[in-house]
């Protein structure tokens, strides 16, 4: 386990991972109360408990690489770079929303940043990753795409057919499949016959790893060898981490599906409390920095949600903007 | 009679046909260990167990696939798509493949087939996760298809739907699985291909169907006050079209409105437009308007989603117009 | 002026945008090596060279796919499907993602794409492969769609399509390649949007498009003989519609006539005839009428396959109707 | 090399598979003749070169296993029992076809043998034969559904789907890829990363298999212990046979894309004139009962060519006939 071993990586970067991982979590839980409070509406899916997932693999991405992902992706976008104000707005509809308040919780957006949304429809991102790594391959960048995924979404053809032109025409992308075990109500082992999806890439003999998605420190320093790799041999790469929702699917999912005591294994190791002890433990933070950069934090999120309140709403001709350019 | 949910009537529309016919099984995303995702078949896999009721992988087209092959060979699936939204991803094995199996093998192969799912727009979910697909199947031969606005018509169509011997597109909405209405214990059927009178008036016939019943069956209660009877015919089914009904009722009222929520190109509506034309040219006293949402995707933001939806202000302005009304 | 194929003409157009702007390139199943399966794209892998030349697998749904995310980051995909019976599988990706991406990003990523292929029936290959789609993504806001009947207007339409910034949807068929037209060398664009009216006449609209524009004009010039003088609109551009050359001809004419492939459900004969409707009810001493094709899957058979699809001598009979000169 | 053994299977089935073989290539000679003669047209999908694939596979089935395909099935239809007579009148769009000529060279049909289709899309019928197993399993009964699809169909989105509920539901299904080395004009290695198809497979743990696709006593024998599995296990098992078609890949297309010599190769192993010569060799045939039977299959083919022509078109009230049941 990471957390015996003397820290390799730097106090700064551990620190950083650890607040960006606390960001993640407060922003979520504001927006989780936000919406309980009927501040906003329509679906909202939290990324509370996969933080040390999104939070490892962003720490290796440099401004230009491009990343997608689904509908649970408030908090990726935000490490993306798109701005909490703007992240909170989108939810709440607002005009300074990163996507103007027409996209929603589903459908964050950033060009600036290089944040392709935010997608609904399950598996349809990953095709359009294909096409950005292509888009790299052909003016001879040296930047990747990474490509967000649920483990559901690994059941889903056009999933296939990407993977299998990204790995015949050596697409840069570092495809990660988010495993938290279930897609909605449904235990990944009942729709699918394999114990380990990174298998999906031995049908195109594609680069491929699995990862323990719950530590910060693992995913970091496992996907800065894996882009390394992209980056080099221009291939892509199919990664699987293994990692877990704390919540239901989506605010309004209870969750019942899963017995408490799955839920309290994982909730043990709770990526943020194994991080905070680790840096401890390691006396590159103490007791009191965790409990200050929690509060800072809180503040944080708390001004963000007031910014989104305070944004105007669109003006209603937006409704019938942006179909066509 | 008994008061019953739209959820609770679809249920019990596939849970009758279930104990009635071995052959008919329900699969979809969600639907057995779940309930569905929207608790439309709640106690289903209680009650008849995992060889009938299946919780599928999220391959749409794929699951929509095996049912055209386990109906060809004497099953009779109901396919759950959660949305239609994602009922697109089956389209090729929709319209290339059940809708022409009987045709293409020169009367063999029938497919006995529902697809069934909402569609339309919720509430505030954006752009991808807010279409009406009615017109994009309705134009297939080999299809039929129907979309409902009542748990009575609900479960008495989809009893119909399951029966039948050809591929059914079968639509609900979100928005109407809480919906009461009265549906009787005792089994009842409804026959496919016919629309029903909702409300008898006499002076504008306006055509409605799924979400846009209620708004409809509203705005003629308002537009009474002021002194309009509006005629209000419930689809029910798309298609085939009860043609019939629908002239019949314009024979009467010489006006018509078309309420749908599609947009507003190559619809329903304006295949129903056209056919009135075509049959009824020296009957009407006023063009047909059609209300529907607006030519744009679906925003995320309330005031922008109600924006450019139909409603029941724009229903009444329609038949304002078509009464000259205007005021 | 030079007289080229349609063939000649949409590779010239393809070929010219591509040596004037290095972002667009070209993707689809055989268009490479095999220089297209309808050789539209012959030569150009020799002069592009493999990386702006792509064959790819048989993947619609991933190929479309890849061509929203290339054009989200700049690139100006042109992606073939070698029939759009296939593109049905891309629907997904058309419908769910390139029509809807600028909008609920708001209005931050356009998808500047084209895809293009034949639609609509060939020559015996039954129902699978005898499709016409314009009306099932007409309907889809954030689409363009342009279907070409004559070699001139496909050159310069595809290019303008080339050069548009939002997906544009383009239809051509198998049985028009080979047909020649005048074309010229130098290089000209015909603006996205724009009616073509192809014969000038006093006694009655006709609108056609595709496949339909020759057969259309065939019967034009019989029912000339007989003294009925047809306006004869090209309609090129499906999506964004011309209403204005339509109305325009309409008030001239008083009669209008659709013929389309389509099947006669929801179509973009239906929804010209609403519009037209809407807008010039007093001005039509007839009801519209529309030919098609039958509500039918397209059979094998020769003399079946006639029987059911549009033709001159149902044009005619359907100009006879709206002009009182049946006999 | 099978040629060399000493003959393990009956001389009787030895000596149907050449005959079928044989039949179903003076069949395609004739389709071939009749579309030049321009007896009836629209595309036109020849075997010639893969029979030894189809016959080895076919010779292992019972009346009541079900098989689907493709849009090359001609002779694949008279193997599972459709009557060359009405193959060869469906071709000729008369009413006597196993489609009553709706259908044409893509679409054979047969309720009563089981064939359910002579599919136009490309990997459509993929999961349409994942259904057939379905409702088999449904059914608890012994049957097995094979399903044949070409090397380049294995790139589609739902065969992976089909692929993968087929193996998660145990659905008794033989998918057997059916590797001619080209979709269309182009070679599947340029649109695959894999050497081997059958890797397909290795996505969803599913038991997988390759075989020498053109000697039918390899793909007989093999195929018998692949059907016997699934039986037994109730479980699909993907198949990659090896093949190779000598003609273009439709009537109209000369093929130029590929080498003279590459043709020439595999036309030296033509599995009628290996498997002659295994008969012969092994004294089950001699030289003159192959030209004796060779000249009955001409003519039996002849009959069923005559048969079509004299069959009549249908209706014309039958083109708006089948849409609805
Ligand atoms: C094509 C499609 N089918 C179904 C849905 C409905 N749906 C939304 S999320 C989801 C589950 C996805 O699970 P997974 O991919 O594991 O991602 P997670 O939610 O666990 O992050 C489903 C079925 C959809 N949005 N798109
Ligand atoms: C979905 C789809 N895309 C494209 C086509 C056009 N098409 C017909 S056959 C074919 C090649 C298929 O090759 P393969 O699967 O290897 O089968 P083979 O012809 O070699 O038997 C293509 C591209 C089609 N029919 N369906
Ligand atoms: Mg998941
Ligand atoms: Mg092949």
């Amino acid at each position: 386990m990471a957390a015996a071993k003397k820290p390799t990586l730097s106090k700064e970067l551990l620190v950083q991972m650890y607040k960006d991982m606390l960001f993640w979590r407060r922003f979520e839980e504001r927006v989780n109360q936000a919406y309980m409070k009927q501040k906003f509406s329509g679906f909202c899916h939290l990324y509370i408990g996969q933080e040390a997932l999104g939070v490892g693999v962003q720490a290796n991405l440099t401004p230009t690489d491009y990343m997608i992902s689904a509908y649970r992706s408030h908090t990726q976008a935000i490490g993306k770079g798109i701005s909490p104000d703007a992240v909170f707005a989108e939810l709440f509809g607002k005009v300074d929303g990163c996507a103007r308040g027409k996209g929603g919780s589903m459908h964050m957006f950033s060009k600036e940043k290089r944040f392709l949304g935010g997608h609904g429809i399950v598996g349809g991102q990953v095709p359009i990753a294909a096409g950005v790594g292509f888009a790299i391959r052909y003016r001879d960048e040296n930047d990747i795409c990474v490509c967000y995924l649920g483990d559901a979404a690994a059941n889903q053809g056009q999933f296939f057919e990407a993977l299998n032109m990204a790995a015949t025409w050596k697409l840069p992308v570092l495809f990660i499949i988010e495993n938290n075990r279930y897609g909605m109500g449904t235990d990944i082992r009942r729709t699918t016959s394999v114990d380990k999806l990174y298998k999906r890439a031995l049908a195109f003999d594609m680069p491929h790893s699995e990862v323990d998605g719950l530590h910060a420190i693992s995913v970091y320093e496992h996907t800065q060898k894996v882009i390394a790799q992209i980056r080099k041999d221009k291939m892509p790469h199919l990664m699987e981490a293994h990692t877990y929702r704390f919540r239901g699917h989506s605010v309004s999912d209870p969750g019942t599906y899963r017995t408490k005591e799955e839920v309290k294994t994982y909730q043990d190791k709770d990526c943020i409390k194994v991080m905070g002890d680790y840096l401890m433990k390691h006396e590159l933070a103490t007791e009191k920095n965790l409990v200050e950069w929690d509060k800072k934090v809180r503040e944080d999120v708390k001004k963000s949600e007031d910014f989104a309140e305070k944004s105007p709403i669109p003006n209603v001709e937006e409704a019938w903007m942006h179909n066509y350019i | 009679m008994p008061i019953k949910t739209m959820r609770e009537a679809l249920g019990e529309a596939m849970s009758e046909e279930m104990r009635r016919d071995a052959n008919v099984f329900l699969m979809g995303e969600e639907v057995a260990q779940y309930n569905g995702a929207y608790k439309v078949s709640k106690g289903m896999l209680d009650e008849f167990g995992p060889r009938r009721v299946w919780d599928a992988p999220i391959s749409e087209g794929g699951f929509a696939g095996l049912g055209v092959g386990a109906a060809m060979v004497g099953l009779r699936p109901i396919i759950e798509m959660m949305t239609w939204n994602f009922g697109i991803q089956a389209f090729d094995q929709i319209i290339n493949h059940a809708a022409k199996m009987y045709y293409m093998s020169g009367g063999q192969f029938n497919v006995p087939m529902v697809l069934r799912g909402p569609n339309g727009a919720a509430h505030m979910l954006s752009a991808q996760h807010s279409q009406t697909v009615e017109h994009m199947l309705a134009t297939v031969p080999g299809l039929k298809v129907i979309s409902v606005g009542t748990p009575y018509d609900a479960k008495g169509l989809l009893k119909s739907a399951i029966r039948d011997d050809n591929p059914v597109i079968f639509l609900e909405s979100e928005m109407m699985y809480a919906d009461k209405g009265e549906v009787p214990d005792e089994e009842y059927l409804i026959p496919i291909g016919q629309a029903d009178i909702k409300r008898p008036g006499k002076d504008v016939t306006l055509i409605a169907w799924n979400k846009t019943l209620s708004k409809t069956l509203a705005a003629a209660d308002e537009l009474m006050k002021e002194g309009v009877d509006c005629e209000v015919i419930d689809l029910l089914t798309i298609q085939p079209m009860d043609e019939k009904t629908i002239f019949e009722s314009v024979r009467k009222t010489h006006r018509l409105v078309v309420v749908e929520e599609a947009w507003p190109f190559a619809s329903v509506g304006s295949e129903i437009a056209l056919r009135v034309m075509n049959n009824l040219f020296d009957e009407l006293d006023a063009p047909v308007v059609r209300v529907s949402n607006d030519f744009t995707s679906i925003p995320y933001a309330e005031h922008l989603e109600h924006a450019v939806m139909f409603s029941k202000e724009k229903i009444i302005k329609a038949v304002k117009e078509v009464t000259y009304l205007h005021n």
